[in-house]
């Protein structure tokens, strides 16, 4: 079966977790958002970054994960950064007033230097 | 679709949460026929996956284990309706998430109403012409 | 969707040419859905648009103006069956044409029935296995 | 509205018939096809070339047409050619049991020399 969310995850530079995501984020993909990010926090990650290139669905389902893991980092003085979203993602947290919330990055590099910092 | 003539579509899912991308599967479609732009299709796509994902979510028990959607069509409006069997609710400020935000914020206007037989049922419409 | 659990999609379209793209691509969502490759979906594709065709063409008057699918799937197989509210047919090998022969080609299994409340039906099956 | 079919027409060195279809061609469409072919048969062309290139979808509704079509040029000594198939087509060809009744031609250039001449 031609999976609806496809998800890769790696560690950068020791406390960085990086999520590269593609296809469809609902309610039936977004347990395994949360889960991924959680190996990544297990693994050491203080930080994350959740690359939306490749995603192109989301709804509030992906977006209370995603704020439910800002809220877990943020207490350790972490973030979640979001990367590369399409003009549909960005609109998406704009209507939901999380664009101020989640800082955003054009692409993966420039994020990764500011967030490794 | 001829603009003069009204026609209705439904599908019946399981209420289940693997079915809700078939659902807005069948939006997509649906909406791109009638011709609505690429951002209003996604639109579209967004509030009815919020309303089948509620029903999902929140429907604990109904009548029976299925979410209905109607799809009624004519030259001035697309509308869905969304029958979740359950006990039903209401909107007031207080209770509204992010899900029925983002329902009102996609569509022109989010009705939500209740009966015996067909459970809780948000109903979501959008205008043909764009406004 | 788990390999274990059986589930059925119900979709109602007028019996009208325009609707029955939406019924294909219906079909390819849960064809895909359940994970045949990209040529059998293609395959199932034909056989329900050639079933929903016949239905357009060949059902003048019906109980009701509009064409019933329903999807049964389970681990072994996706079932569609096309109930049209006419008067019903039989397949002999005299009448049958290239819609039929293709459905039989695009299939593992057609089967046509009849009944007074739904009408004709065909019945298509393909199995999971690719056999 | 996105029309589920496009259709360009054009003649091409006086009696050559070309129809380049896109999309989908099923029971809703066919009647356009058949229309735009009988435009063109009424400008004078003989041998009609159908190219399929963009098309992604097509049922019997489709042979039916093109079947019609055949026989009527074929009457009058002309033919339909098939171009650019894709491999879908080819085996939708192929089951109706009618890749060997239309000439069939991987690409326009070879097609319009050899039906032209
Ligand atoms: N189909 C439904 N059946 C019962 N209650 C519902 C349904 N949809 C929404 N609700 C209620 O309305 C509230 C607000 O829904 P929503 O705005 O989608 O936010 P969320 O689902 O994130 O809580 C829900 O928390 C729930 O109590
Ligand atoms: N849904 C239907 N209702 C009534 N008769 C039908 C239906 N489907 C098929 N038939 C009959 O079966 C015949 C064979 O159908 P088919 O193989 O699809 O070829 P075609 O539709 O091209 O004639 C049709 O000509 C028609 O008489």
């Amino acid at each position: 079966m031609e999976s609806p969310l496809k998800i890769e995850s790696r560690m950068e530079g020791g406390n960085v977790g990086v999520l590269s995501l593609a296809g469809e984020i609902d309610i039936a993909t977004k347990d395994r958002v949360r889960e991924a990010a959680e190996g990544l926090i297990a693994e050491g990650a203080r930080n994350l970054l959740v690359d939306l290139a490749g995603v192109e669905y989301m709804d509030s389902s992906g977006l209370g994960v995603l704020k439910g893991l800002r809220s877990h980092l943020v207490e350790s003085g972490g973030q979640v950064g979001i990367v590369s979203p399409r003009t549909f993602i960005k609109k998406l947290f704009e209507r939901a007033g999380l664009d101020q919330v989640f800082p955003m990055y054009e692409e993966l590099g420039a994020a990764l230097e500011e967030v490794g910092k | 679709m001829s603009a003069a003539t009204a026609a209705s579509v439904e599908l019946r899912i399981p209420r289940r949460a693997e079915f809700v991308r078939i659902a807005r599967w069948m939006t997509t479609g649906v909406a791109a026929q009638l011709g609505f732009t690429m951002d209003i299709v996604k639109d579209i796509e967004v509030a009815l996956g919020e309303a089948c994902t509620n029903a999902v979510e929140h429907v604990k028990q109904g009548r029976k284990n299925e979410i209905l959607v109607r799809f009624t069509m004519d030259d001035r409006c697309l509308a869905i309706e969304v029958f979740d069997y359950g006990p039903g609710f209401s909107i007031d400020g207080d209770c509204e998430g992010l899900g029925l935000m983002l329902m009102r914020l996609c569509m022109d206007k989010v009705e939500v109403a209740c009966d015996a037989e067909t459970g809780g049922c948000v109903r979501l419409v959008k205008y043909r012409d764009g406004s």
